[in-house]
Parts: structure tokens; C-alpha cells; sequence
């Protein structure tokens, strides 16, 4: 009964639920045809290739997703807590687990850095961009 | 009393989000005496259930609310995708070949060392996606079969890890492109090392953040194949 | 296959805000066209879910999630009660005794005119509260162990019929003070009037929406022992 | 993980938190103290009075709220769609149900206006305010 919202108000609710929309589309085709991709992900890539071709405008999905983005952790919170009933089956392993993390961490890290070098050198001039 | 309470959906969503923004207020006061937000605020709710008495299958009726915004959030992340268009189109070939590199690199190396170190064949599925952003890494996890706590731990360690030794890492590294230390954190350690790469320089920070979402994608659609290979 | 979709609370979820904005927008091209965008958004819902075959216990699953919410918003209400403040004091004697009267009134009105009518007794409880803010009336209606979704229905009449005839009423009844008419159509008919009193002038906007929280107020207050005592 | 909210951006979900505390402030203490308010309109009287007292300012709840408010049709959809499991057992009363709703609206504008206007006359000065 309340009084419709102007331009303004509707923004963040009017993209929260363009991004409703993508996801519930993304989750239908991954499911659908199978795809490898989650639907989450789907999702994603059609509210990019909307963006993209002008089908969703910026100003109509920024500030839910500046919203949601932002406040990200917080959505972890929930699932991070039930790390406790895990925490028992997991514990003779969490130390291979964390060793495991840090040294991929690090080897990414240089692997990943050397082959951009890699390619930029390749490139001609190794560009040293400002 | 408190554990009666703590049985409603709408005392465990307030107590989730309270913790969660008092928390993330120390932190912005005594920035480098907590470790992380995250793990803190985890650390502190789970000390209020156990003292509430309160069990975590009567704590996710209302936890699965917040959880459920997880799917649009991931979707969201298709709006920092669609912005970091024109640096990654001017970058194409260091990004495609670093995150493509990265990805490849971050699934092998997990699983591998995980492996060898004596982890079960769960645990691996549930460490395989950590190098990519959380909402993402759930989305990838959930179709490999492996548990949605452990890759949110993972992913957190990693974030954590890549902000704190970033750096430190690619100049022992003798890494001197900007673009490539960007990318190699971003890949690496998504928005976490992020946030450390954005101090370093404005194009270790644009490169570190066009590859978060760009690492998360490879990664979902090489991860079936590469660790059903793996393992 | 829609059967399938619609079981899942994101798909629910997606439908009923996807309906509602359409509808909205409908709405504001077509002003006079559409009755009310919450009933024909509400009739479409009903025939999709029937087309589907998915029952309402069901689709509740996705609903709650959307339902939860209108615990914050009824909170939220003292935002405008509080910005009220300046427009109740200089006002406070007639707003104080038009809400007063017109609460009673309500519930005395719609509970006698039902009962000789031959309504039973749980339709009794369940309108009891329809001169009030739909959270407000919620809230109410749950105290008085009336049914929530008949409350809702009364409650969206009420305000329909309170926009559509307020003025006329008022000028057939010969009220002919601003402050009068909107403290008149504000208690009568809460959002659903005041939207028609705004059109009228400042002054009768201003008091029809300063009656609206109050009379939900004392209307919670009063209604449990006017009820029983009715009933 | 992301990078901690701006001011800016943290103020609807800040917002919306501060609404929650204060419906589980108002619960708690509407169930606690027997009290006849439902939890929800305590919490709003608890908000109220933060405001007014200036716990709480303005600025920080008002996105939250708006968004709520001017939206809040949407939230009563659900509820609305099970009107169809009441309708059978209610259909033999709806047409006493509709009268008293309608005949009860009029009833309550014009005793309602009345009285304020004849407080309004006793006042000395039959205020007709601009």
C-alpha cells in the first residue's frame, strides 16, 4: 500500500533482482544441457554478456552489486561456523591441508608471474608498464 | 535463555551480522592486530553457540538465509568483470596466459602436495578451487563433490597468505613487471592478495583484480576434468 | 519442468520479485487501468503456481525469505514515526484524539458489522486490525491468533477502498478542515489512503501519514482487550 | 576477503542490521515482559526512541528503512499467494467479510474526521489549517 518508490529508491532492489533473475536463468541452462559450468557461474557470464550488450545497463546493477560485493564475508560467516563439525574429521589432516595451501600459494604465485614475463619479453619489449 | 533465543532465525541472522560488523570495525581501528575479520568473527560466533548450546543444524535455518545470498553475490561479480574490460582487452595476452598458466598450476599444486602429504580423496576435492574467489570456489566445489566448509577455510588461508607474503614473494622472485606481479597475486590469491597488490601500485592492483574472476571461470571449467585426472 | 524450477526457493524467490516489478511497471505506464499492483500481482502468482502444480507449502520455502523481511521493515517504521515528530506535536490534540477514536472505532466497526454479517470467529480475530500498516496488522493479528494471510487481505481492501473513496466520503460528510480529512483517511485506511490524501494537499498528506504508525500503535494496545470483550 | 566497505556503501546493510537488532531487542523483551506489543512494534518504538535520543542518527537507518518501506508490497506477495489455501474456508463469508471491510472504512473516516473537528472547534478557533 505504500506509495511506489521514485527512480532512486528502486535501484538496489530493481538490480538485486536482475541479479536474481541471471542466477535463476544460469542455474536453469547449467542444469538443462549439463553444462560443466555451476549456475552461479552462468549466471556471471550472462549478466557480463548483458552488460555487455547493453541489455542491462551499469547504473541499474551497481549498487546491489556494490552491496552484496562489499559485505561478501559476512555471507561466508554461516558456513564458516560449521567449520566445528568438520574441524574432527579434518584435524589429523589440517596441518597437510594448510602446508598444502601456503606452498601452492606460493608456487602459483612465481609460476604465474614468470610465464606474464615470459610473454611480455616474447612480445619484443619488455614492457615494464608504469 | 540464550539458548532459546539463538533457536529463532532472527536472533542467529542479528548475532551472525552483529559479530560480523563489530568485528569488521576493530578491525578498521586496530588494523594489524587482528589477523582477519573473517576468521575472527567465526572464531567468536562459534564460541556463542557452543555457549548457547545452541547446535549447527539448528544455527543454519537462519544461517541459510544469509548463505543464500551467496548465489547473487557470485553473479554480482559479473559487474567488476564487465568494468575491467578495457584493461584486460589492453592486456590481453599476460592475462590470458597468466590466468590460464595459474589456474592450471594452482589445481595441480594443491592437489598434488595435499596428496602427498597424506590428505583423502574429499579433502582434495576441497581444496582443488581455493585459488578463486569464494562465492566462485563454492559454486566449483559443490559440482567436484567435495565439502563447502573446507574450501571456505581454504580459500580464506590462501586470501590471507597471498596478502601478507605477496609481495614479499615476487621481489625474492626477481619479478619486476608490474603487470606480472598484479597478475600472479590476483591468480594466485584472489581478492585477497588483492587487497595488498591495490598498495603496491595502481596496475599490480588492476591486474590483480581483472584476474580474480577471469581464475575463477578457468578454473570451473578445467577443474573437473583436471582433478578427476589428478587423483 | 516448471514444476521442477518452482520447487527450488531461488526459482520462487526470482518469480515473485520478477512478477511484482513487472506488474509495477505496469502499473505506473497504465495508472488507472490496474485496480492494485498486489492483488493482480498476487492473482498471476496464484495461476503460475497453479500451472505448475506447485502447492503453497511449497512455494513457502522461497516465500519465508521474502516474508522474513517484513520483521525489519515494521521496525523500520520509526523512521517516518520519528520524522513525524514536528507535524504530532504542533498537531498532538486532534491527531491524539482522531487516533484514538478512529482506532476503537475501526475494531468495533468491522468486528460488530462481521459478526451480525454471521462471520465465525477466527474471521473476527483475523480483521479486527485492517485500519493498520500491514506489518503493524501482522503483528496484531498473530497476538490476537487471528490468520495472517486473511489479515493481509483485509488490510489491502481496506487501503484500496480508503484511496479510492477517501475524498468523496469526506466532502459527503461535510469535513471540511485539512487536518481533519487527513487524520480522517490516515486512520481509516493507513498507506492505501494516505496515498490518495497526498494528492489532496500538503496538509491532509501530512497528517493522513502521521496517523498511520500511531493508529497501529494504540490499535496493538487496545485491540487484545476490545476483541475479547466483543467477541 | 574483499576490500573492507566505504562509509558509503556500508550504510543500507549497516542499516539493515541496526533494524534487526532492534526487532531482536524488541522480541526479546515483548516475549521476556509479556508485553502486549508484538516483538516487531516494540523494536519499532525501540527505534523510535534511538532516534530521538540519538543513539541511532537518522542518516544511518534511513537507506535501510526506505528501502524496506518503499517496497514493502513486495514482502506481502507470499503471504498473499496463500490466500488460495483460505479461500474455500472462507468463501461463504467473504461477501460479510468485503461489507464490513468497506461499510467499516466510511465509518471510521467520518467519526474519526468528526472528532477532530469538534476538538478543533473547542480549541476557541475552528482552525481550518492552510
Amino acid at each position: 500500500m505504500a506509495k511506489l518508490p521514485g527512480k532512486k529508491e528502486i535501484t538496489i532492489f530493481e538490480g538485486f533482482v536482475i541479479l536474481l533473475l541471471m542466477q535463476s536463468i544460469g542455474t536453469f541452462l547449467s542444469n538443462h544441457f549439463s553444462l560443466i559450468l555451476p549456475g552461479n557461474l552462468t549466471g556471471l557470464l550472462l549478466l557480463f554478456l548483458a552488460l555487455l550488450f547493453r541489455i542491462v545497463r551499469l547504473e541499474q546493477v551497481e549498487g546491489a552489486a556494490r552491496l552484496l560485493l562489499d559485505n561478501m564475508m559476512v555471507l561466508f560467516l554461516p558456513l564458516n561456523v560449521g567449520l566445528v563439525t568438520i574441524l574432527p574429521s579434518i584435524r589429523q589432516e589440517l596441518l597437510a591441508i594448510i602446508i598444502s595451501l601456503l606452498a601452492s600459494t606460493v608456487i602459483v604465485m612465481v609460476v604465474t608471474a614468470k610465464a606474464v614475463e615470459m610473454v611480455e619479453r616474447g612480445r619484443g619489449n619488455a614492457k615494464q608498464s608504469s | 535463555m540464550l539458548n532459546s533465543l539463538l533457536k529463532e532465525p532472527l536472533f542467529q541472522v542479528t548475532v551472525t551480522l552483529v559479530v560480523y560488523i563489530l568485528v569488521n570495525r576493530l578491525y578498521r581501528r586496530f588494523h594489524i592486530f587482528l589477523l582477519n575479520p573473517l576468521l575472527l568473527a567465526t572464531v567468536i560466533l562459534i564460541y556463542i553457540l557452543q555457549y548457547a548450546r545452541v547446535d549447527y543444524e539448528t544455527y543454519s535455518k537462519g544461517g541459510n538465509m544469509i548463505t543464500f545470498l551467496l548465489g547473487p553475490a557470485t553473479v554480482a561479480l559479473g559487474v567488476p568483470l564487465y568494468k575491467q574490460v578495457p584493461v584486460i582487452r589492453a592486456n590481453l595476452k599476460p592475462i590470458v596466459v597468466g590466468v590460464l598458466t595459474g589456474s592450471v598450476t594452482a589445481i595441480v599444486s594443491a592437489v598434488v602436495l595435499a596428496r602427498i602429504l597424506g590428505a583423502g580423496r574429499e579433502t582434495l576435492l576441497s581444496i582443488a578451487a581455493k585459488s578463486t574467489t569464494m562465492p566462485i570456489a563454492l559454486g566449483i566445489t559443490e559440482i567436484l563433490g567435495g565439502n563447502d566448509k573446507l574450501i571456505v577455510l581454504s580459500v580464506a588461508v590462501t586470501g590471507i597468505f597471498g596478502g601478507v607474503i605477496g609481495a614479499e614473494v615476487m621481489k625474492l622472485a626477481r619479478v619486476k613487471s608490474r603487470i606480472a606481479v598484479g597478475i600472479g597475486i590476483g591468480t594466485a590469491s584472489h581478492a585477497g592478495g588483492t587487497s595488498r597488490a591495490i598498495q603496491l601500485g595502481e596496475t599490480e592492483g588492476s591486474m590483480s583484480g581483472a584476474a580474480i574472476v577471469l581464475t575463477g571461470l578457468v578454473t570451473a571449467l578445467i577443474a573437473p576434468y583436471l582433478v578427476k585426472w589428478l587423483i
